[in-house]
């Protein structure tokens, strides 16, 4: 997450298949409530999120490939 | 009579309808939009008809086409937009065809800022279109006064057969003041000479005394003839010099020689002032502001503001500063109307004080310039 | 008499439906001449929103169309405090929503009337989005800038009928602040 | 104005002869364009006050000057916009829009284009020379591949518009090609054009011996003339994928759309 | 710069967060055009430095101003000729435009129209929100019939304009349809585009939940974005007939025309 | 060097290509086409290409276009033309991008005569933008001087990276002269100043002493940026009164302040003048036979004849006819220019000429009235 | 036949099924060799030249119906 | 030394030709300053035809664009001949066709030369479309304006290479009238 890039509309938890993504209750700078991948261990890595946020905000680190 | 608390945007809007609008085409631009909209709203309940077009370009040329139907007819636009009208505001001209155009400033050039404010557009709105013509161009400085002036705006282009500009700007477009509406008969609203001879004597382009052709439009039996070419009081074109002099300078004096039907314009305390400010739309406020700051101070200065900004009252012009020392021509821009300005008066010391801000010019801003000259 | 008020908050606190009411309760209601300019950013959230009227009940008095310094302002939020102090007398009246301001300037001999308007917009009517009709009662009330009956039917025309009710309800609860 | 010619109460007589080159195919144009309103004229669904025309610049253009109605000539590509500001105030009015393929195709594009789309309810003849001829033979959106003008010396490198493709992709009621060879087609077509409301849109197929015959070789109006109607082909129901222009091969005329749906009067003010 | 998000690099990252409200679609395409170019270059078809992006006025066309390539942001509706001077004068460059349904569908229609039929070799994005989005929620050509908006308060009399259609009753090359509730079409349908000379187009239905989802009672993004998923089909070869979008019902996207004849730009220069 | 017998529409596209024109988009008109077709046969045998548009929108943007790639490039046209390239006009000062237009006059307003000239659109090449700024124009007086003037309009043209219009008209478009041609280097071309720091260092806007920024241009890998909104240097929009001021007063003094290096008049017998004639273009070769005829019979004429109109070299018109006791200005119009001229000379008698003729005024159309005065 | 309006392009000629008319020796005001129906009690009627007749300079006039 | 030339006659007659072949002669290879001015009715056959030309060998003599006297004149037809004969200087040199001038003004002191350009054309060369260059020839044969050799290459140049043999055959004949 990019938390500043962040403007709370909800898309990416909205096309995650696997419900890992949370509005979260932190305000950023833009007093945004940013999202945060509260059960990333459920991540599957399928980039919906990162492929559907219209800011830039969320990206997707698949590690050990 | 009725209070209504309005934007400017809005009074223009709603004087059109007084005046008797039923034609708007348009095309969305920041800062004029609010005008469109409020008239897509309102104007079809009144029997009026609001469309918007695919560019400036189209809506322009509707509203030439509806006012040959016989409608009154305006559209509203800002910078980017009036300059794609141009080349249809020389035929609306050349066609005398009666039409409103309420040109709304924004900073320039270019797409600039939009929502922001500026006079840059003063010169332009005089001179864009090609071919030499006279046109009408009121700059009102209040939401008062957006009501008032573009009601004479439709007055003054049926009367004449000429296109019409409000130029307001994006400050005075969006400020909310109180305003007096009045409807007729509390207001007299002017309509369109008609034929007086019957149908084959009649000639689309033969004026009277006031030079001022009557007009019959589309569907009413003269088989009217719009004629962009150079053409004779017929309509029919004619490439010689005869008829290209006789037709250009016609366009040109029956507004000038009219200038007394149209003149307007405002002073405050200018008889025994020392200095006199020049200004005029939204500008002009805060040059008032900043006079009667001085006056309190005992400072004599007046204000000189010219409602019609084009053609520019010369003789009222003159007669408002003859006992100024200086003259100080205020503006939101880089200094332009003040050309004319120090044109006309040959014999007096001008001072151009051009402050660019995209509010408005406060009264402190004149004042840093003006006080090194008095 | 010819007053400037400012009022400036964040986007979102209704700033400028304050500064709406407040002219056509002038205007319409009251036979005054107002002028008001109003600015915001539209672009991000929790931008400045401001505006400016000019009251009174002369024509010619109304000259420049913004505020140059104000009689009364009101603050709903301290960021916009602190960036438009500067445009208040220095015997002004201000108002300041305490719930999001909380310094006030010291050089300066302003008389401040202060309440929470949003906690008690939400306290007492359960929704804080009329923080700003009770700081405009309690603005009305001590100054009598206006006749509350003219600000309710300005409210009335304003607001749309759907909300006048609770927005008027706001507005007497900021009226008898201090009463 | 002595009336001789059986179509000369639709004209301007005191203007003739027009300025159209010996042999321009625009004045047949015009010529079954006025038997089509004179057709409906003496069958009672409308009178002469009722007409209007419009034309922006250009040789077809000129054609308003000549024609003895509410008439319009106005600037290069505009007329469709000030055609719409009239029949949206005089909704009674029979409006005509008449230009060439420069006008209509090419600096009013647009306007065509947003015109067909709203249904807009005018009668729009585009007379199809191919070339600019008032500007003196400048390339089209028309010319054919490879053809030389003034301005494509080395030959038009543009692939032609077809406008009976484009105007049939949009929402009009009706789309048809004639041509200058078939004056009882454009006559035909533009009757049943005017017989009902929406956007109806002609397209006329015309021959310019002076800029375009020269270009191509065929100066001759009777040459060229029979050059144009060896490639004619007339199709009671073309479909749109034979509108294609195949410049010396096949031209296809017929009526490609033909629909009542309501125009946008109608919607606008009701029935 | 910081490089964080895996597109940063062609992002002015100083310049972010952007304008576009929470939940505007344009981000979404936006993202899928820098993931497309960034596949290319990845493939070694082109560099960073070969690619231009050229965009109007309106909030779509706000997105030159973040991307970090040689970029033009010019006035409303004239991104396209802008476009084509680039490209005739750099052919190596690959030129993008981008921009809203009223900046390249309504002031700039002919552009679109004549540039499709030269087959000219550029590729335009049109971002379909079926408002204009900048100027505050005005009817635009696409805007369902029917819908209120702030030009049209009592419901949409027009016709929208089907650009699938127009787009294919041209010369071009390419021509799909994508929607930003589904990004990988996105980035597929410009990939394709951007692998092939002449003129292609992309339109990309996309979500404006400030203005246009107001307008029909969806201001909250997902809503809006589940609402326009459940109008998507796709099809692997769409036939154009079946291009009209109707909304509420039904949206189908894919690639419409698929060709590789010469662009513009070969006939002009020679292979 | 070598002789050519061309129009003045040949010109100009001749100079084109010794100026090093590589791009040139137009859209037809009379009385300009000739320009274009000229170059369409002639500019690909030189590596230039060559296109008709749609209209004059899409040409004058597909040339600021071509010049962001790095070409030099031009438009022609004529009033109804030129009306419709306005608002690119605006774009391309505000971007800085180098273009020359050539705007070749003719008879209006609106369509009026396409074939015939007139010199009623001086105002407008000016003001008919929205926005402030400065542009130049040249009026050149014979074939020899559209070449001249031209090259000069490119030259400009790079140098100050500001739009530059060459003003002809229809009669000068069409007239056969002799023309001495000279190719580089034998004369001087001049190329736009590039980048002098790296990439990352380059701002697109940020002006060097002369207040001109060096050009990067598409494909050169400076990810230059193009923005018609306010902007600073880097071509960022900014919505601040700081910004809009040094943007605008930038794009108006660039070109003020280089005055020197652009203005170009002649004169003719001013020295011990009584009677200075000002006139430009095609009517100066009208008032010039008129003063060779008034010298032989001994009154003392002079000519001033500004080659650069916009911006006005007001010191060169003051010193030109400081010892005159009139001026006069003869003009194709109905008096125009006169304004800028009675602007500039506050303290003299300016006499306005305005003769409409549809080919050009004759000297004894000029003596005419000039007799009245003297 | 209009005389003055014709300008001797010979559509009408080419078109006419019978070979009625031809162009004449005669010059109109415009100095045009205008056509002329040579062979009249050829004509059947057919108007063809009339339709085809880009000048409004030859009509038909069916006598006897 | 400075020269009027005003050439005249019907549309069709080849009149800017002459004026083509003349001002490419004098300016391109006689080292003369020329300014022509050509004009012509495009829309109806027929119409005037006619072509101004100064020529100098002083570039300061070239002023204004139009003949106001012409020292020499041709007229190719007695139309044009009678629109036009007020702008010839009362003592000007005066070429006519007598093809198709029969009546020349009597209150003027021209020096008149004539022939039948046309039928000459017609007669020695077969083609009456190179009347013109016959009407030059004659001209520079009795004028000396300029060295035939010099209009030679100009029409070389101007009319292209299929019809300069055609055209120089005519021009000599010209030259040759009354040698
Ligand atoms: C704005 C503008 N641009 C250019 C012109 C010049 N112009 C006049 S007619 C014409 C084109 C004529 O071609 P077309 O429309 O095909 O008509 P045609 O003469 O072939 O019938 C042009 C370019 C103009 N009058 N106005
Ligand atoms: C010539 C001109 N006319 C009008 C405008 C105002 N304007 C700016 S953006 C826009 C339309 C925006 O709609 P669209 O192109 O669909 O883009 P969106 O904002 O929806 O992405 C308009 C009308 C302008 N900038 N210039
Ligand atoms: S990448 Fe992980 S967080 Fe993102 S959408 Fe897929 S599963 Fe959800
Ligand atoms: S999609 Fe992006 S902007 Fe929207 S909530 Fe998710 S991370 Fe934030
Ligand atoms: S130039 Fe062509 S189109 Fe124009 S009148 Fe002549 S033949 Fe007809
Ligand atoms: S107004 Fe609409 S299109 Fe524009 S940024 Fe907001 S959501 Fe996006
Ligand atoms: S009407 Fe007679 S003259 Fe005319 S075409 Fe028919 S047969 Fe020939
Ligand atoms: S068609 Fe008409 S103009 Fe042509 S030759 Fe026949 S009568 Fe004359
Ligand atoms: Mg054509
Ligand atoms: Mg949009």
């Amino acid at each position: 997450m990019i938390v500043d890039r962040c403007k709370e509309c909800g898309l990416c938890i909205n096309v995650c298949p696997q419900k890992v993504l949370e509005r979260g209750n932190e305000f950023n700078i833009y007093g945004y409530r940013y999202v945060s991948p509260k059960y990333i261990e459920k991540c599957v890595g399928c980039r919906l999120c990162e492929y559907i946020c219209p800011d830039f905000a969320i990206y997707v680190e698949v590690d050990g490939l | 009579m009725r209070l209504e608390y309005l934007t400017g945007n809005h009074a223009i809007a709603e004087a059109a309808i007084i005046a008797g609008l039923k034609f708007y085409a348009g095309y969305p631009i920041t800062p004029s939009t609010e005008i469109f909209e409020y008239l897509a709203s309102k104007l079809p309940t009144k029997g009026g008809v609001v469309l918007q077009f695919e560019d400036e370009i189209a809506s322009i040329n509707a509203v030439i086409g509806a006012s040959w139907a016989g409608a009154k007819a305006m559209t509203a636009t800002s910078g980017p937009g009036f300059s794609l009208m141009v080349e249809a505001l020389s035929l609306a001209i050349m066609t005398e065809t009666p039409l409103v155009l309420a040109y709304v400033m924004r900073a320039g050039p270019s797409t600039g800022i939009a929502t922001k404010a500026g006079q840059y557009d003063v010169m332009q709105v005089r001179w864009a279109a090609h071919g030499n013509y006279e046109l009408v161009v009121y700059a009102p400085w209040s939401v008062q006064e957006c009501l008032d002036l573009t009601i004479k705006a439709f007055n003054v282009s049926e009367m004449l057969r000429v296109p019409v500009i409000l130029l307001s700007d994006a400050t005075l477009a969006h400020i909310w003041e109180r305003v007096v509406i009045r409807e007729p008969p509390e207001v007299s609203i002017v309509n369109r000479k008609k034929p007086k001879v019957p149908r084959d004597k009649y000639k689309p382009y033969e004026p009277e005394e006031d030079l001022v052709p009557p007009m019959a439009c589309f569907g009413e039996g003269y088989r009217v003839l719009v004629e962009s070419l150079t053409h004779d009081e017929r309509g029919y074109y004619k490439a010689t010099n005869e008829v290209q002099r006789r037709l250009v300078w016609r366009l040109v004096n029956k507004v000038l020689k009219n200038k007394h039907l149209i003149s307007d314009s405002a002073t405050y305390l200018v008889d025994d002032a020392d200095y006199v400010l020049i200004a005029y739309g939204s500008t002009a406020r805060s040059a008032y502001a900043l006079i009667r700051e001085l006056r309190s101070k005992g400072i004599k200065v007046g204000l000189y503001r010219p409602k019609l900004l084009w053609p520019l009252d010369e003789e009222m012009l003159i007669n408002s500063t003859i006992k100024a020392k200086k003259v100080f021509v205020v503006e939101n821009n880089v200094g332009v109307y003040v050309r004319e300005i120090s044109r006309v008066l040959r014999n007096k010391e001008v001072i151009s004080i051009p402050i660019i801000d995209i509010e408005v010019p406060t009264p402190d801003e004149i004042f840093e310039v003006m006080k090194e000259w008095i | 008499m010819r007053y400037e008020l400012l009022i400036a908050g964040r986007g979102g606190q209704g700033i400028l439906l304050i500064g709406r009411v407040l002219g056509v309760a002038a205007s319409k209601y009251s036979n005054l001449y107002v002028t008001c300019s109003e600015s915001y950013v539209a672009e991000t959230r929790g931008g400045d929103s401001r505006a400016d009227l000019i009251i009174s009940n002369n024509e010619e008095e109304l000259d420049f169309i913004k505020v140059r310094k104000a009689d009364i302002a009101i603050f709903m939020h301290q960021a916009q405090l602190v960036k438009f102090s500067s445009l208040v007398k220095s015997n002004g009246t201000v108002y300041v929503d305490e719930t999001y301001v909380s310094e006030l300037p010291s050089n300066v001999g302003w008389r401040v009337l202060r309440a929470s308007y949003t906690k008690l917009a939400e306290r007492e009517i359960g929704n804080i989005r009329v923080a700003n009709m009770v700081a405009l009662g309690h603005l009305i009330g001590t100054t009598k800038l206006i006749n509350p009956e003219a600000v309710e039917m300005a409210i009335d025309e304003v607001v749309g009928e759907e909300w006048s009710e609770l927005n008027k309800k706001a507005f007497r609860l900021g009226l008898n602040i201090g009463v | 104005m002595d009336i001789i010619h059986p179509l000369d109460r639709y004209l301007r007589t005191d203007r003739l002869p027009h300025i159209w080159c010996p042999g321009c195919g625009i004045g047949i144009v015009i010529s079954a364009m006025l038997r089509a309103i004179d057709r409906h004229i003496s069958e009672g669904h409308f009178t002469q006050d009722d007409v209007a025309t419009v034309s922006g610049i250009g040789c077809t253009a000129r054609a308003t000057l000549y024609l003895n109605f509410d008439s319009a000539h106005v600037i290069h590509g505009r007329a469709i916009p000030f055609a719409i500001g009239l029949k949206v105030i005089k909704p009674n009015l029979k409006v005509i829009v008449i230009g060439g393929d420069g006008d209509i195709a090419a600096i009013g594009g647009n306007h065509l284009l947003h015109s067909a789309r709203r249904n807009m309810d005018i009668t729009v003849i585009m007379v199809n020379n191919m070339v600019y001829g008032m500007t003196g033979g400048q390339v089209a959106p028309t010319t054919p591949m490879k053809v030389y003008t003034t301005t494509t010396p080395y030959g038009n490198l543009e692939y032609p518009l077809n406008l009976i493709k484009l105007v049939s992709s949009l929402n009009t009621n009706y789309v048809a090609r004639a041509s200058v060879t078939h004056p009882h087609l454009i006559e035909r077509y533009i009757y049943n054009a005017l017989s009902r409301d929406g956007f109806s849109f002609i397209e006329v197929i015309s021959i310019c011996p002076e800029v375009f015959g020269r270009h191509i070789g065929f100066r001759n109006p009777v040459e060229l003339f029979n050059k144009l109607k060896s490639m004619i082909k007339f199709k009671a129901k073309p479909s749109i994928d034979e509108s294609d222009i195949v410049w010396g091969k096949e031209i296809v005329l017929g009526e490609y759309v033909n629909e009542y749906k309501s125009g946008f009067i109608k919607l606008l003010y009701g029935s």
